[in-house]
């Protein structure tokens, strides 16, 4: 059940300043079409467990809330939690992201910007899912409009169950997230570059407009 | 020689022999009448030959065997030949042009035109009072029938309305004139105007007043013939009804033989008569160019504008207690000017099948004839090398050497006015959408155009004449035979060549200039010289990049680069005048070639020509009296004089370089010029500007105007043109106009640096002019080429452009961190130099305007680049290419120039250093292997460019190697709160740029200077508009107005008389 | 004690001046047409006025006047030539405007000089 | 004349060593930054670790040339402002690279980097880097006056351009600081300063959920690493010109530390007291209070 | 209202200034050198009675000239003017012509007994130009007046343009041919003294005076002549257009 583009990212024909007509397609054009490939730690395993151990006490995470996990977020922020002792700040911006927090259910809409900002940060990163909707839709399992088990759609290192679990429950689970990563069991953006088709047709199988590239540079 | 009397008999048979002929013999009527007024051309031009090249004397012509004073007597020397010559060759020109008509209406038409081209021959040669009278009435007569010429094609009645109204006026002008003349003889018992002469101061007490009230009214009846302002509505009806080729000669000859007359009259009457005729030429001069500049009617226009004209002449004789001598000069130089150019535009105009103005642009797709416009525009005006220039600068310098300023003021006005609607009408025909009824056939008007022509080459060949004479008369070369004009005139005969070859020629040209003169030139001139000339020759690589002949554009382009470098060989006061008038005339062409630069190109002119009319009375000023001066000998003008020269030169100056105030011109000029003309226009002929202030400097140096040192007036100036300019700059959408705007503040810099009079001030000056002309030349070339392949200049528009034009691209980087001033490029010379001029300079107010003004810099510079080359590409540029080869080759060029100058600026700037010792001995630079130490700091050009580099490279391999596998991503690969772009137009952040900057700033760039000088044009245009309501139309009122007229006159002029 | 001269001349210079009022007043140009006739007229009478002397005779050589006597005799002849003159010249422009008139009646089925006025400013 | 070669690893080490006083200094204002908010704040070496993952990041995606040469444009800037201007005084080793030119050098090769790092968001073709760039060269056009005032009368007042001689006129006890011989134009270059540091209250260029963080919005990885390097030098390579204007400049490594920590304490504290202005605001807020003051230095001198 | 007002002004102040002329004119008591010249040298060197004659046509000469030809062109713009927008080669003139009553016996036998003896009247006056007071220019318009008799008695009445015109040429031409003649037979243009002088009084004296002033005579007649009858066609034409 093909959908139809909008109309901006649809085939057109423009007409150059010198008169000449020429296609132009969106997706094609705008869009970077490379496939994300598996990345290799360095070299030395001393180095890349150095690495590791700076990309444990650097997470940096993306400020993008979903569901109702986003009000748990920001008393991380306050003196009373202070996450920030931890090494732990948000980013306003993907790029500079690795650790994308999935706070909650996730509705079909807000899966496709969910995953176009997952596929903008840079990798290694991180997906931690909060509460049970994203580990099986919870109290939303019946939804229409809900996806249920997140880990169908991007690789998650880490559940923090509850519903909704508190503050101190992230805290821990970040502490939890960093002797993953520490370990070097943190691969999620390998994992999802190998298993890549599998993404793919989960996620287009629930987002039917499908109105970008398959990935997300 | 025959006899000139047979100018008149000669017409007259034939005017009577016509009546033999069949009413059907009109070819042969036609010839007969061709034949004769030849023969009287002949003749006048026999005369005119034995005159000019044996100088006789006068030679009188007695009739009847008698004497005079008791019978009448002809007189024929040099001015009545030249005269002559012009009416009847006129005349005949003409008659070619009616030959239609003439056809159509048969002998009696033939002969009324021949018997009106004698009358106008007997006006000048007749020596009697009641003979002229009687040619004034044939003349009147003829005249009156003539206008009816056009009725024969229009049949509206209009024409004879005309021709009654003339004859009401007419009617009254007889009776003043029969009855001065009659009480004129009864003071003094004779008609003979040299007897009468001779009789007239003897005379005593009541004959005295008796004689004065008579030749009052003899002399207000010959002036009303002249059309004086506000008695002249009659003329304007003929003028607008009669048909062109009449009009020519009404205008041409009519107004030259009443002028004469006047002349004649004004030898009986006596000095004592002088200010009248200069009140009233001077009145009408303004007044009838004031009333000109709102019509849209071509022929009333010039009738306007010939009526101007006549009132200068009048003004001009009226001057003649000063002029002496060289009134014949002025006032025939004037004259001849007048009558040949509006002979030829009546012509010119009767090729055009519609009376508006812009019907004219009909003529577009004829460049003999365009060309024959512009010279005609040009004499007009009184430009270079036509004579009327040369009689304006000799009249302009007497009346100063004797201190007549308000009339010079006036006739400098009304000139500005003039040149002001012919340059509007011009930029009409060059840019107006032609008429669907195209020139008629133009063979079919064979004969209006060989007139027009004849009058082309009569302009030129006058041209040649008067400057032999000038030559003469200041024992200097003529002007119009100097090399470098020569050179660009030459271009008119090739303009059928294809451009490649003209551009190899003209780039030959300058070059082979330049190799035959740089032994002359001073460090300081060396540096324009290389400008203008190598420069000049670098910007003109990019013209090999059009197609076809481009008529016109190397003719002006070669008048600009011949008067630049006629400039800076200049070392008295008319060489640099006349050069200077030449580049402004030659740019003015070339910008008026943009696409959309019909208006800016008028305000460029009118601003140029406004300066140049303030250069021309500074230099007046100067010389107190003398035809001209050594540039160097303005160091020597003292006190109450020198700062009004100053003024007035620096004013003249400013405006070439757009100080504010008198910047409005310049944006719109140089954004809408041509890919290749920006470049030129900005990076090039803005220095004259600059050299014009330098040359000023140097001479005068600090004058004190009313205690206010003129020379912190310019600190202020350049300050505050820096600051504006760069502020709005950074406000603009349009490309060009960015760059052109930044150019203001850019000469605002130099302004402040030439302005701060130390070693260190000038040399930050020069190092501008140097910087400017390459960043500036490179920039505009860069985004002219963008703008040629995107068809907009929009900036907005563009965007993403940095992979599609990466050699503009790097021209555009290159030139902003010059610009800027960022280390290491070679703008921050320019700031070094000018952080250290300004430590020594007590005005430290203007300098807080200049500092705010230079970070302002990299925001307009920023936006250039950013919205041009950076950001969203759109899709359709999407398959733009790189600007063409001719275009991006000077940019490299200039690229190369940036870098070698950065590194090693002492190559130029060490020579201007070393030669500026000569004027500030103090504060010079110490040059020390590649250190360049100043009294307060030091610059190590060299050092930096390594440290910089060195640094930049490191770090550069370094993040390369870590990002060797980085992903090339495309323009929409952007984190947009993870949602994607619209499209690139919405994307791309570009308009209104500096938003909060115009929030918090914006007030600084309302557009007082341009309300300020548009109000003073509308001003000007509606009281134009509402005075020519004035002229209702009813001959009656014009009757009213020739008696208001004369009683006004009677009452201001013999009121005040002794 | 005023002189004939001086009294035509007077009546010379009113005729004028009713015919400047005239054509400055009177619409119908039949009419301004007349009144510069009389204007004519009364430059005419100012030219011979001007030449007139008490008590001498017409410049005509005859019986009455002898040669020899002709300088106290005559009076001035030269304002009798002029005056032809320009009574002729008058003529011509009368009879111009009169076909003027003429014309321009035809043409715009008015005389009202007022209303010719398409050409102006 | 021959170039001393020596010149070069003492470069090396000044850069080393204010690289890493930048580091510090940075996390330490920030954790005075967070006392201030009853945190407890990072680690002090929290911006180490932060440099090495961003070094260590596995991908990264490049928008075009310019994208690339932004941040080495930014950091030659601050390594080259670092340089032209001589740290210690007295000292030869520290002395860098000053030979090369004087103060004038110095202050118009701080936007070396500026200008580099906007061309490079630029590229990028986000419309957020651009809006931060524009409000980030808005403010810092007129934020940058005061300061050239201020510097301006300080080389008058003591008729030279060149840093050392600057600092060498200060030489000679607290009292002959130009804070105390010339205060109004230290008032203006401090008001300047606060401008320039990217505080608030006029960090609105970089209004993190606005326009995410303006400029550097697209830059991730060892472009941000680099970033972030500079972020350590620069700051310190400016107040560095402060210090030696107008607070006596340093003879010593402890004597520098102090006053550089100081000068960026002063713009910690405005920080965290003032709410963010907008740009026009900003800008309006510079030309009433600090250009005032340094016309009136300029003046006075 | 106000224009007459004005009107009145401006007469007003045209008349302060005819009237300062005219208080300013203080009669000649002897002749002034001109004069005296006239009145000492005609009889010598023109040789003509009427003083007034030599000056005309001598003195004066290219004055007259000058007349003649104002004469000459009001004559061919009246023609001109009157002749636009009429057929030209006005030969189709018969049928819409007559519809007006035909003229009287009396009135037609009447002008054409008067007009023989007018144009006598007229060529008398002006052969004797130079005797008596008249002239070419008074004959001239006693012809013409002969010709508007015939005009006034029949207004359809059809004079030969061509004729006219010849005449009117001729005689011009022939005037400025003598005048040439002067030149280089005698003292200059116009001079009189190409014929001789021959006895003060005499019809045949004065030089080429009277053959000038015939000529003149035949001009102005004929060109007064071709004015009228240029205007009374006209008339009818353009009356016959109107309807």
């Amino acid at each position: 059940m093909e959908q139809e583009l909008k109309p901006e990212l649809q085939k057109r024909m423009v007409k150059g300043p010198d008169g000449v007509e020429f296609e132009v397609e969106p997706l094609r054009d705008y869009y970077c079409e490379a496939l994300p490939t598996v990345q290799h730690g360095a070299y030395f395993k001393i180095v890349e467990d150095f690495f590791n151990w700076a990309r444990a006490q650097s997470l940096w995470i993306l400020g993008f809330g979903t569901g109702c996990g986003a009000i748990e977020m920001r008393p991380l922020m306050t003196p009373r939690f202070d996450a920030y002792r931890y090494g732990i700040q948000w980013r306003p911006t993907p790029r500079q992201a690795n650790l994308l927090v999935i706070s909650g259910y996730l509705s079909v809409k807000t899966l496709k910007r969910a995953i176009r900002a997952y596929e903008q940060m840079q990798s290694p990163k991180y997906v931690v899912g909060l509460g049970s909707c994203t580990i099986n839709g919870g109290m939303y399992w019946d939804s229409y409009n809900t996806i249920k088990r997140l880990d169908d759609y991007m690789p998650v290192d880490l559940y923090i169950v509850g519903c909704m679990p508190r503050p101190e429950a992230l805290l821990a689970g970040f502490e939890d997230l960093k002797k993953l990563i520490r370990a070097g069991k943190a691969e999620g953006a390998n994992q999802y570059a190998e298993k890549f088709d599998w993404y793919k047709s989960n996620q287009k199988r629930v987002i039917h407009d499908w109105d970008m590239p398959d990935y997300n540079w | 020689m025959v006899s000139a009397l047979h100018i008149i008999t000669a017409a007259l048979a034939a005017a009577f022999l016509l009546g033999l002929l069949k009413e059907q013999q009109r070819g042969l009527a036609y010839g007969i009448t061709l034949l004769t007024l030849a023969l009287m051309s002949w003749i006048s031009a026999g005369w005119l030959w034995t005159f000019a090249s044996t100088g006789t004397a006068a030679v009188e012509i007695f009739t009847a065997g008698t004497e005079p004073p008791f019978a009448i007597n002809l007189r024929i020397g040099l001015a009545e030949a030249a005269l002559t010559l012009l009416i009847n060759l006129v005349g005949l020109l003409s008659a070619l042009a009616l030959k239609d008509t003439l056809l159509a209406l048969g002998r009696r038409a033939m002969a009324v035109w021949l018997v009106a081209v004698m009358a106008l021959s007997g006006i000048v040669l007749t020596r009697d009072l009641f003979n002229l009278f009687v040619f004034f009435e044939l003349t009147v007569i003829a005249s009156a029938g003539l206008v009816l010429l056009s009725e024969h094609a229009k049949n509206d009645g209009q024409a004879l309305a005309a021709g009654f109204k003339y004859l009401i006026v007419s009617q009254f002008i007889s009776a003043f004139l029969l009855i001065g003349i009659i009480f004129a003889y009864h003071a003094t018992g004779t008609l003979n105007i040299d007897d009468m002469a001779a009789a007239a101061p003897l005379l005593g007490g009541g004959a005295a007043q008796a004689f004065a009230l008579a030749f009052f009214l003899i002399f207000i009846a010959v002036v009303a013939e002249l059309k004086p302002f506000p008695a002249n509505g009659w003329a304007l009806d003929i003028y607008e009804s009669a048909h062109p080729a009449f009009s020519a000669l009404f205008s041409a000859a009519t107004g030259a033989a009443a002028l004469f007359a006047v002349d004649k009259l004004l030898l009986i009457g006596g000095d004592a008569w002088l200010p009248m005729a200069t009140g009233i030429g001077i009145v009408t001069f303004v007044a009838a160019n004031l009333l000109a500049l709102p019509q849209t009617n071509d022929r009333r226009l010039l009738g306007y504008s010939s009526i101007a004209q006549t009132g200068l002449i009048l003004a001009v004789l009226g001057q003649r207690d000063i002029l002496g001598e060289h009134t014949l000069y002025i006032a025939g130089g004037l004259l001849l000017s007048h009558a040949i150019a509006k002979a030829g535009l009546y012509w010119l105009s009767g090729l055009i099948a519609e009376r508006g103005l812009e019907a004219w642009a009909a003529l577009r797709g004829q460049p003999l004839l365009i060309f024959a416009f512009v010279s005609f525009i040009s004499m007009l005006s009184g430009l270079p090398p036509f004579p009327g220039f040369y009689a304006k600068w000799e009249l302009i310098h007497l009346l100063a050497g004797e201190g007549r300023i308000v009339l010079l003021g006036l006739i400098l006005f009304g000139a500005l006015l003039e040149a002001g609607y012919l340059f509007r009408w011009f930029g009409y025909i060059m840019k107006r959408e032609a008429p669907t009824e195209v020139v008629d056939n133009v063979a079919h008007k064979f004969g209006a155009v060989f007139a027009t022509l004849a009058a082309l080459a009569a302009a030129w060949a006058l041209s040649l004449v008067w400057g032999e004479l000038a030559g003469l008369q200041f024992d200097r070369f003529n002007m119009l035979l100097a090399l470098p004009l020569l050179f660009a005139l030459a271009f008119l005969l090739l303009d059928w060549l294809p451009v490649w070859v003209k551009n190899s020629l003209a780039i030959a040209g300058l070059l082979a200039w330049f190799y035959l003169t740089y032994t002359e030139y001073d460090p300081l001139r060396m540096i324009f010289a290389v400008i203008f000339l190598i420069g000049g020759s670098l910007t003109l690589l990019a013209s090999y990049h059009e197609h076809g002949r481009r008529i016109g554009f190397y003719p002006s382009a070669m008048l600009m680069f011949a008067g630049l470098a006629m400039l800076i060989r200049a070392t008295d006061s008319f060489d640099f005048f006349v050069a200077w008038e030449l580049l402004t005339v030659g740019s003015y062409f070339l910008i008026l070639r943009g696409k959309h630069s019909e208006p800016h190109a008028l305000s460029y002119i009118l601003f140029s020509l406004g300066g140049a009319f303030l250069i021309l009375a500074g230099f007046a000023l100067a010389t107190q009296g003398a035809p001209y001066f050594d540039l160097a000998a303005l160091a020597d003008l003292v006190q109450p004089l020198a700062p009004w020269v100053f003024l007035l030169l620096a004013i003249g100056f400013m405006t070439k370089t757009a100080a504010i105030g008198l910047h409005i011109w310049l944006p719109g000029a140089h954004a809408e010029a041509e890919t290749d003309v920006s470049p030129m226009v900005s990076g090039i002929l803005l220095k004259a500007g600059l050299y014009g202030l330098i040359v000023l400097l140097l001479t005068m140096g600090r004058q004190d105007f009313y205690g206010v040192e003129l020379i912190n007036a310019m600190l202020w100036i350049g300050a505050l043109t820096a600051l504006i300019g760069n502020l709005l700059a950074i406000f603009q959408e349009d490309a060009k106009r960015l760059l052109a705007y930044s150019s203001i503040g850019q000469m605002g810099y130099a302004m402040f640096g030439l302005a701060l009079m130390n070693h260190l001030g000038w040399l930050m000056a020069l190092m501008f002019v140097i910087n400017h002309y390459v960043y500036k030349s490179m920039l505009f070339l860069s985004v002219g080429g963008v703008a040629k392949r995107t068809g907009t200049r929009q900036m907005y528009r563009m965007g993403g452009l940095i992979t599609l034009m990466p050699l503009s691209f790097i021209a555009t980087l290159i030139g902003i961190i010059a610009v800027s001033g960022v280390p290491p490029l070679s703008g921050f010379g320019g700031r070094w130099i000018f952080y250290n001029a300004i430590l020594t300079a007590e005005a430290r107010l203007p300098m807080i305007l200049i500092f705010l003004a230079g970070p302002i810099a990299f925001l307009y510079l920023f936006r250039l680049i950013y919205t041009i080359f950076l950001g969203q590409l759109k899709d359709e540029f999407r398959r733009v290419k790189e600007a063409p080869f001719w275009i991006v080759l000077p940019q490299m060029i200039y690229v190369a120039i940036l870098l070698v100058v950065a590194v090693v600026p002492g190559l130029v700037l060490r020579h201007v250093d070393a030669y500026l010792n000569h004027f500030f001995p103090n504060g010079g630079l110490i040059w020390e292997g590649t250190t360049i130490t100043s009294q307060f700091g030091y610059w190590n050009p060299v050092a930096i460019m390594i440290i910089v580099g060195v640094i930049f490279m490191t770090l550069f391999a370094w993040l390369l190697f870590v990002n060797r596998r980085a992903q090339k991503v495309k323009q929409f690969n952007i984190v947009f709160s993870a949602e994607r772009p619209f499209r690139p137009e919405t994307t791309h952040f570009a308009w209104n740029f500096f938003a909060p900057y115009r929030k918090a700033l914006g007030f600084l760039t309302l557009p007082l200077v341009t309300l300020f000088w548009s109000t003073m044009t509308d001003l000007l245009h509606t009281a134009g508009d509402l005075a020519r309501r004035f002229y209702t139309g009813n001959g009656q009122t014009y009757a009213f107005h020739l008696l208001a007229f004369v009683v006004i006159v009677y009452l201001f002029g013999m009121g005040v008389r002794p | 004690m005023i002189s004939l001269a001086q009294m035509a001349m007077a009546a010379g210079f009113v005729l004028i001046l009713i015919g400047f009022y005239g054509a400055l007043t009177q619409r119908n140009l039949l009419r301004m047409i007349v009144a510069f006739s009389l204007a004519n007229t009364g430059v005419h009478i100012v030219l011979v006025a001007v030449g007139h002397m008490r008590g001498r005779t017409a410049p005509i050589l005859d019986a009455a006047v002898p040669v020899a006597d002709a300088l106290t005799r005559v009076i001035d002849p030269v304002p009798q030539a002029l005056v032809l003159t320009a009574i002729v010249i008058g003529l011509g422009v009368t009879a111009l405007m009169l076909a003027y008139a003429l014309k321009l009646h035809a043409r715009k089925h008015t005389l009202d000089i007022a209303k010719m006025t398409e050409l102006k400013w | 004349m021959s170039f001393d070669w020596m010149k070069i690893p003492y470069a090396l080490l000044t850069v080393f060593i204010v690289f890493n006083y930048g580091l510090l200094l940075g996390a330490f204002i920030q954790k005075i930054g967070a006392r201030a908010g009853r945190r407890y704040g990072i680690p002090v070496w929290q911006n180490y670790v932060d440099l090495i993952k961003n070094y260590g990041q596995r991908t990264s995606i490049t928008h075009g040339v310019m994208f690339y040469l932004g941040p080495v444009f930014r950091l030659t800037g601050g390594i080259g402002l670092l340089l032209f201007v001589p740290t210690i005084y007295g000292s030869y080793m520290f002395s860098n690279l000053s030979f090369a030119g004087d103060l004038i050098l110095a202050l118009y090769f701080v936007f070396f980097g500026t200008l580099g790092m906007a061309l490079g968001a630029g590229e990028s073709g986000h419309p957020h880097a651009a809006i931060g760039i524009t409000r980030g060269l808005s403010q810092v056009s007129v934020a940058e006056l005061p300061f050239a005032l201020a510097v301006f009368a300080v080389a008058l007042q003591y008729q030279t351009l060149s840093v050392t001689d600057i600092v060498a006129a200060q030489q000679g006890g607290v009292l002959n600081w130009t804070l105390f011989t010339n205060p109004l134009a230290v008032a203006a270059a401090m008001l300047a300063f606060l401008g320039s540091m990217m505080r608030p209250p006029f960090d609105v260029v970089i209004a993190p959920q606005e326009i995410p963080i303006g400029p550097p919005t697209e830059y991730h990885s060892a472009y941000l690493a680099l970033m972030q390097t500079n972020r350590a030098i620069f700051p310190v390579a400016k107040m560095v010109i402060y210090m030696n204007l107008f607070f006596g400049g340093a003879t010593s490594w402890p004597e520098f530390a102090v006053k550089v920590f100081l000068l960026y304490l002063f713009s910690a504290f405005v920080g965290v007291c003032f709410p963010r202005f907008r740009v026009e605001q900003s800008i309006r807020w510079f030309l009433i209070w600090a250009v005032p003051l340094g016309v009136q230095a300029i003046l006075w001198v | 209202m106000i224009k007459r007002a004005i009107a009145l002004l401006l007469t007003l102040a045209v008349g302060a200034l005819f009237a300062s002329l005219l208080v300013g004119y203080v009669p000649d008591s002897e002749l002034n050198h001109t004069a005296r010249y006239y009145a000492e040298r005609t009889a010598e060197d023109i040789g003509a009675a009427n003083i007034v004659t030599a000056i005309i046509v001598t003195y004066r000469g290219l004055d007259t000239l000058g007349e003649v030809t104002v004469l000459f062109i009001s004559a061919a713009i009246v023609g001109l003017v009157l002749a636009q927008g009429r057929v030209l080669n006005n030969a189709p003139n018969n049928a819409p012509r007559q519809t007006r009553a035909p003229v009287s016996e009396l009135l037609s036998t009447g002008s054409r007994v008067l007009t023989p003896l007018i144009l006598l009247l007229g060529v008398y006056v002006f052969v004797n130009g130079h005797l008596t007071p008249g002239g070419g220019f008074q004959g001239g318009a006693i012809v013409a007046s002969g010709m508007l008799l015939l005009l006034l008695a029949d207004p359809l009445k059809q004079f030969s343009h061509r004729l006219i015109a010849v005449l009117e040429s001729l005689s011009g031409l022939l005037f400025v041919g003598i005048g040439v003649l002067g030149v280089l037979l005698a003292g200059g243009f116009l001079d009189n003294r190409l014929l001789p002088i021959g006895t003060l009084g005499e019809l045949f004296s004065a030089g080429v005076i009277p053959v000038i002033y015939s000529l003149i005579g035949l001009k102005v007649g004929a060109e007064f002549s071709s004015m009228l009858a240029s205007l009374s066609e006209t008339n009818h034409t353009e009356n016959s257009e109107e309807t």
